[in-house]
């Protein structure tokens, strides 16, 4: 009797706010739609996919307003789709379907990846038909993503591992800082001073377990990882991770660490934000990262910051190194008009203007040869000197087949097993045999996947 | 001994042949084979397209090399297993998860059983707590894992501030592989909280009081009581409570996603992760489908037992 | 192992008694029933006494030492439920070692008082059955075993039979009787059940309205009921209850049709007159004025129950003898021909008349004992 | 029994220090929603500056409120799909006679041990094929009905007596009448735990929506708290603590006010 009534009424109750939520929603989202809906009926839409957090999402989503405002034949929709590597497969996952992108950021390892799912239209064809003068975009970006004289995709978000170094802990435990272009003893030395002189109080430096200064090291020493030329003559089908070169480099940072001149701070985000605390708290003298960890650095930093480029081995000149980010990709299952929009959309975001504002706000390097003019960089520079040492770093470079990155599929495998072997050397397994194993297994992967896909 | 079943108890996994009205009903000799396609039509397709077929064609895939569009182009046989099987990597993931799937079982069970205990007596006010102990029950798993990880947060997280007030060793909950296992599992186990209070309070609650009376008068302490008669008498539900946390814990996704991402190290990397991993990650589609039908056979196997159990069930 | 309820009384909430200054004296092996309606608080006496929920007021001796705090397990007792309270998990063996192996008994020990206690109650066949493989009867008889296993002397029983059909309760009656006897065990055993109070009890205690009414042995408490309330529930079919007032001198008028006389003036008062429908007789047609009129017969086979309604309008119960044939609305002629009590207008026990001599009703001495 | 008396303070501290234990993500959920991002990333749990500011810049710069209505619009339609394709396939167990009907309930059971977690790649492959990514169908379609459910249902409706199906014979009611006037009324009980069950597994759905989601449009919450969490590396915890209250708040109404009905139903569940 009474439970049955009293549960009648818990029902309706339920029923009730069901109803009323669903209705004051929909009220909502009616009410806050028809002015967007308005202004895009007639333009063509281009869905545009990213992968940028924080301060870059924000300067991201202020240019595509811009563009939006600059013109009126196109409207971008910008859409945030997790990380690097969610991204790639949900691009590859969603191609002919209606969910996919017109316009897409991947990130540099997936360039390989990516050009042979067949998917994308070559930002080439773009710059042939407009006559883009692809020259005012640095080359050693651009290198990175092409292939055989093909511009696949254009690059955007654009760092260079660069060495970072506390300038005022220098200065008062008088030691000299490194040349610009430090070799592997120039950081020894730096490394050993501060760790002595500071009575262990701080420590000298470390490299993180990074599959990517990894491939780095290879880079400036001027050795492929993979064979073909990196894959830049054709697929690869098989790496060395053996050479002398390579070897030489664990050598340093294992020895370094025995010494206790570096440290290990181990590896992933962790890693990233103890070495960084540690760094910015005066506990930490030197360490290698992304030149878009700039901006983290300066920001309420009161000690001097310090930039040089990325260390090379001793007794040969540094090959340079080869740029990190992501670059933008076109899809080409889209019609005609909207890949045009997505190429419009791409040279606004490649303009003087844009770029410098890019590097201002996210620490990315202004690809844009012209930006280097713009007040907004000028300040910048003026406000602290060494945040332009990646900008020279890149330019210093001669792009050539080892510094322009690696045109292989499966790199992330590749990072996974170098990290690993990074892991057991730091720890004080033998070098050759580390690297052996993982030269082993990412041989056994490529030739899997070389199979799986007919090449 | 004779697991005979009362007619009221029996669980009705089997379907009988005759059934009720239609075997006793003059429409005797109808056949309602029509009314049956429109009936159960809709479940059949569903299930069939998004279920049966599915684990077909996750085990047909997993025979085979997948190329860098998911398509199935080299068939390997076997050797997708072989490799995972002899991976350590692989091996670590099933450590993983067995450690965790133990840890949030056994948590969620014992500290269900406590609150269930307590909040089972009478007292004044305890509509209250049965109300707050059932709470977490209205937590989705992006809710929970939002709120842990403020709580094992840095420096400005809950056990990091009691740490520093009682001047223990900071730890770095997320991000050394230890502590970061256990502090998926206390989100887990926070979050299965609600679910099994109710279950088990309720299970509780038919213990009939006459039993606990008679204990008392026998003799039998508190704590011989509990593991004597309430133990026992709860049995059956404890059993059911296990295995659907189990089977959860086993499926667990989302709070790991959101709180550590299978790291540090890999050291949160359970089995469906590393199956989210390897396909919508890493793009290897043979791989991760072998990893799926291992999980599948693994949560089958699980479910049966719980079905195996249910049926021969004793009702007391 | 005799027991001493003292004064008892029991309130949940504060001011809200239940039970009522409770007090009786159980002799050791005897066989005590507490008999009363539903809701009159003989569980919860019963539980009072095995430590179940808390005294509130009063002392419980047992074995004249004072229990009335004692937790159950220390009270030397055992109690047998109305449910049984058997162990659904456990086989008939283990349920009757229960206690045993909860106090820690060594396993010897424990083995021969199981088997002498299965064997006692006839349920050697059955040892390693569960209860639901058992029948109602075989259950109760598992509950006794456990009761006798753990030897104690003292054995509470809460409606112990209510939950057997007719039949098997009356051979569960005289078995318990006989085992009860065998043993010499003190039994408290709460019934709603007059029957089973009757056949089976030493002395029976009366509760109703939270507060002892009786206590005494059946034959007293049937044939001198100390207030209406004892009168009307002992006894099938039940006593009736007829309003009365002093009409002559010597002279009581029931329900302004039937005269009785007693041996003596009585104040001028209202009364109440109880007659069992026995003591009831039917006079032949034609004898004198019809003064009751048949409502319903009930063939009982052996006898007849006839309901009637007197002159004024109230209801009376009689019997009358099975070869006589009774229809609805006939005429009856009804005389008083046995026990007539006498009580005041409260119910309470006056003296009790028969064949116009007065006998004394009311056995309050045990009660205050 | 006599003890607790003596207990009873030990037992409310036993059970306030449960409560504190179970409320206290919550709590501080909660507290640190009305809290400056400044205060809580300098480690401070307490400030002057108590307020709604964090809700009012969820509501504003993310698209939470979206994600709800999302998640309102997926999880009731799966709900009433279920209850429908459910209660028909369970009718058809008990009440139809058909060939094959032994083997296919078999069947249907079986799919309950297949996890849908370990048939995501194929699922997916489906979906794309039906072109349905990034639309609330892909995340309704493969939940229309459910093995659980249909099983649910059946064992509720077993309960109906035969006496009544035999009434409706007699009256001359066909299959659809005595599912709709008789069959359904009877078991609302169930249905609605049913209901509350397929509602809560629906909204609490995160692998699948992340993986066929593309965009805030049909996002459901669980998935757009986890975009929030991504977006931000400045962690703005001041915000992403008021949305995730915004959130939790609808669940645990439904949850206060559907109480009853969910200890019912699943103790039904249980204990069958």
């Amino acid at each position: 009797m009474t439970t049955k009534n009293g549960s009648q009424q818990r029902l309706l109750i339920l029923g009730a706010i069901l109803v009323a939520v669903i209705a004051a929603f929909a009220g909502w989202s009616v009410m806050s739609k028809p002015a967007a809906q308005a202004q895009g009926a007639k333009r063509t839409k281009v869905v545009f996919w990213n992968e940028m957090t924080g301060p870059a999402q924000q300067q991201l989503n202020t240019f595509v307003k811009d563009f939006n405002q600059s013109q009126s034949k196109y409207e971008v929709v910008s859409e945030f789709e997790g990380n690097y590597n969610e991204a790639v497969q949900k691009i590859i996952n969603t191609h002919g379907t209606d969910a996919s992108p017109a316009v897409f950021q991947s990130m540099d390892i997936s360039t390989s990846q990516i050009h042979h799912t067949g998917y994308t239209t070559p930002v080439q064809k773009f710059i042939d038909e407009d006559h883009y003068n692809v020259n005012q975009i640095a080359a050693g970006a651009r290198a990175f993503y092409a292939n055989k004289g093909t511009q696949l995709s254009m690059p955007f978000n654009t760092s260079q591992p660069v060495l970072y170094y506390n300038a005022t802990l220098l200065k008062k435990y008088k030691i000299t800082p490194p040349p610009v272009n430090p070799s592997y003893s120039d950081i020894t030395r730096v490394a050993t001073q501060l760790t002595d002189r500071s009575h262990k109080k701080v420590q000298g430096m470390t490299v993180e377990i990074y599959g990517w200064l990894f491939e780095q090291f290879m880079a400036n020493a001027g050795v492929s990882l993979a064979n073909q030329e990196d894959g830049h003559a054709g697929t690869p089908t098989a790496v060395n991770f053996t050479n002398a070169a390579t070897v030489k480099t664990m050598k340093w940072i294992q020895d370094n660490l025995k010494k206790g001149d570096f440290v290990n701070y181990g590896a992933g985000a962790n890693a990233q934000n103890n070495e960084t605390a540690s760094f910015l708290s005066g506990r930490l003298g030197m360490f290698m990262q992304s030149s878009a960890s700039i901006g983290q650095l300066t920001t309420g930093n009161q000690d001097q910051l310090g930039i040089t480029y990325y260390p090379h081995p001793d007794g040969q000149k540094s090959n340079g190194v080869a740029i990190g980010g992501a670059s933008l990709w076109i899809s080409n299952d889209k019609p005609s008009n909207v890949q045009r929009g997505a190429w419009e959309f791409i040279k606004y975001l490649m303009t003087a203007k844009s770029q410098a504002q890019w590097q201002v706000a996210t620490g990315y390097l202004a690809l844009n040869k012209d930006s280097q003019k713009e007040a907004v960089l000028q300040n910048l520079y003026k406000k602290l000197p060494a945040t332009k040492v990646p900008g020279e770093q890149l330019r210093a470079a001669t792009p050539n087949a080892t510094n322009s990155g690696i045109f292989l599929q499966g790199l992330i495998q590749e990072r996974n097993l170098t990290q690993t072997a990074m892991e057991q050397i730091y720890n004080g397994s033998d070098i050759q045999k580390s690297l052996a194993t993982a030269q082993k297994s990412m041989n056994a992967y490529i030739q899997g996947n070389n199979r799986a896909n007919g090449y | 001994m004779q697991q005979e079943i009362t007619p009221a108890s029996k669980p009705s996994l089997k379907p009988k042949t005759l059934n009720q009205a239609n075997a006793k009903g003059f429409n005797l000799h109808v056949n309602d084979k029509w009314y049956a396609l429109a009936f159960l039509g809709p479940s059949v397709l569903i299930l069939g397209v998004f279920v049966f077929y599915p684990m077909l064609r996750t085990l047909y895939l997993s025979l085979f090399l997948t190329n860098n569009v998911g398509r199935p182009t080299v068939f390997i046989g076997l050797k997708n297993y072989v490799n995972l099987l002899t991976s350590s990597a692989y091996q670590a993931s099933l450590q993983a998860t067995a450690v965790y799937v133990i840890g949030v079982v056994a948590f969620t069970l014992i500290l269900g059983l406590l609150l269930a205990q307590m909040a089972v007596r009478k007292l004044a006010g305890i509509q209250w707590f049965r109300t707050i102990f059932s709470a977490t029950m209205g937590v989705s798993v992006s809710v929970a894992a939002i709120f842990w990880l403020f709580i094992f947060s840095p420096s400005i997280g809950l056990f990091d501030q009691i740490g520093t007030l009682l001047h223990l060793p900071l730890v770095q909950w997320l991000t050394t592989p230890g502590p970061a296992m256990i502090a998926v599992i206390i989100s887990t186990v926070w979050m299965n909280l609600g679910f099994t209070f109710l279950i088990l309070f309720g299970a509780l609650q038919m213990v009939p009081q006459p039993l606990y009376e008679a204990a008392a008068i026998e003799g039998a302490s508190p704590s011989y009581q509990f593991f004597h008669v309430t133990l026992p008498m709860i049995s059956p539900t404890l059993f059911f409570t296990s295995t659907v946390t189990l089977i959860g814990a086993f499926k667990s996704f989302g709070l790991i996603d959101l709180m550590t991402a299978g790291g540090p190290n890999n050291a949160t990397n359970l089995m469906v992760y590393q199956v989210y991993r390897d396909a919508f990650l890493n793009g290897n589609y043979g791989l991760a489908s072998a990893e799926s039908v291992i999980l599948a056979v693994i949560i089958a196997l699980f479910t049966l037992l719980q079905f195996k159990f249910l049926e021969k069930r004793v009702t007391y | 192992m005799s027991i001493e309820l003292k004064a008892l009384g029991k309130e949940y909430t504060a001011g809200n008694w239940v039970l009522e200054d409770v007090s009786a004296h159980i002799e050791s092996g005897e066989f005590f029933a507490i008999v009363g309606p539903s809701g009159c608080g003989k569980s919860t006496l019963l539980r009072m006494i095995a430590g179940l929920i808390p005294i509130s007021a009063g002392e419980l001796q047992i074995d004249d030492q004072v229990a009335t705090n004692l937790p159950p397990k220390d009270r030397k007792l055992t109690m047998v439920f109305q449910s049984y309270a058997l162990f659904p998990f456990l086989s008939v063996t283990d349920n009757v070692a229960f206690g045993l192996k909860a106090r820690k008994f060594p396993a010897d020990e424990i083995k021969k008082r199981v088997d002498k206690a299965i064997d006692l109650v006839n349920l050697n066949e059955f040892k390693d059955r569960k209860p639901r493989d058992l029948s109602g009867g075989q259950r109760q008889r598992v509950a006794l075993a456990r009761a006798i296993a753990s030897d104690v002397k003292i054995c509470l029983m809460d409606e112990p039979l209510s939950n057997l059909d007719a039949q098997l309760r009356i051979k569960m009656r005289t078995e318990l009787r006989n085992l009860q006897r065998e043993l010499g065990l003190t039994v408290i055993y709460v019934t709603h059940d007059q029957v089973e109070a009757m056949t089976m009890a030493d002395h029976i205690m009366v509760l109703h309205n939270h507060e002892i009414q009786q206590i005494g042995t059946p034959l007293d408490i049937y044939n001198q009921p100390a207030n209406t309330f004892v009168a009307s529930f002992f006894g099938t079919p039940r006593m009736n209850l007829l309003p009365a007032r002093v009409e002559a001198d010597r002279e009581l008028l029931l329900a302004n049709t039937l005269k009785l006389s007693v041996p003596e003036p009585l104040p001028v008062a209202d009364y109440v007159v109880g007659i069992r429908p026995n003591a009831l007789r039917l006079l032949p047609q034609g004898a004198g004025e019809p003064n009751a009129q048949v409502k319903t017969v009930e063939y009982l086979g052996s006898e007849i129950i006839l309901e009637a309604e007197l002159a004024d309008g109230t209801p009376l119960e009689l019997v009358a003898a099975a070869k006589d044939q009774y229809n609805v609305g006939d005429w009856l002629n009804v005389a008083i021909a046995g026990q007539a009590y006498v009580f005041d207008h409260d119910g309470q026990a006056q003296f009790m008349v028969e064949g116009g001599t007065r006998h004394a009703t009311g056995n309050h001495a045990s009660v205050q004992a | 029994m006599i003890q607790t008396k003596t207990r009873k303070p030990l037992r409310y501290l036993v059970l306030i220090l449960l409560a504190i234990i179970i409320l206290g993500p919550f709590i501080l959920g909660f507290w640190t929603s009305l809290l400056p991002t400044a205060d809580i990333a300098k480690g401070a749990l307490w400030s002057t500056h108590i307020s709604f500011a964090n809700y009012a810049e969820a509501v504003k710069q993310t698209a939470i409120l979206r994600y709800l209505l999302n998640s309102f619009v997926i999880s009731t339609l799966t709900m009433a799909a279920q209850l429908l394709f459910c209660s028909l396939g369970a009718y058809a167990f008990v009440f139809l006679k058909f060939k094959g009907r032994d083997l296919l309930f078999y069947l249907i059971l079986a799919t309950m041990m297949l996890p849908f977690e370990a048939e995501v790649i194929p699922n997916f492959a489906t979906v794309r094929q039906l072109n349905l990514l990034n639309h609330y169908a892909v995340m309704v379609i493969p939940f229309l009905t459910s093995a659980f459910g249909i099983f649910m249902l059946r064992q509720a409706f077993r309960q109906i007596p035969p006496e009544l199906k035999e009434a409706a014979d007699v009256e001359g009611l066909n299959h659809w009448q005595f599912y709709w006037r008789v069959t359904l009324p009877y078991a609302r009980i169930s249905l609605f735990t049913l209901a509350a069950y397929s509602f809560l597994e629906s909204w609490n759905q995160y692998l699948w929506p992340m993986l066929t989601t593309f965009s805030d449009k049909f996002r459901p919450v669980q998935d757009g708290l986890r975009q929030l969490q991504s977006q931000e590396t400045f962690n703005n915890w001041g915000m992403i603590q008021a949305s995730a209250v915004i959130v939790v708040v609808p669940t645990l109404i439904v949850l206060f006010v559907g109480q009853h009905y969910f200890k019912n139903g699943l103790n039904e569940g249980a204990t069958k």
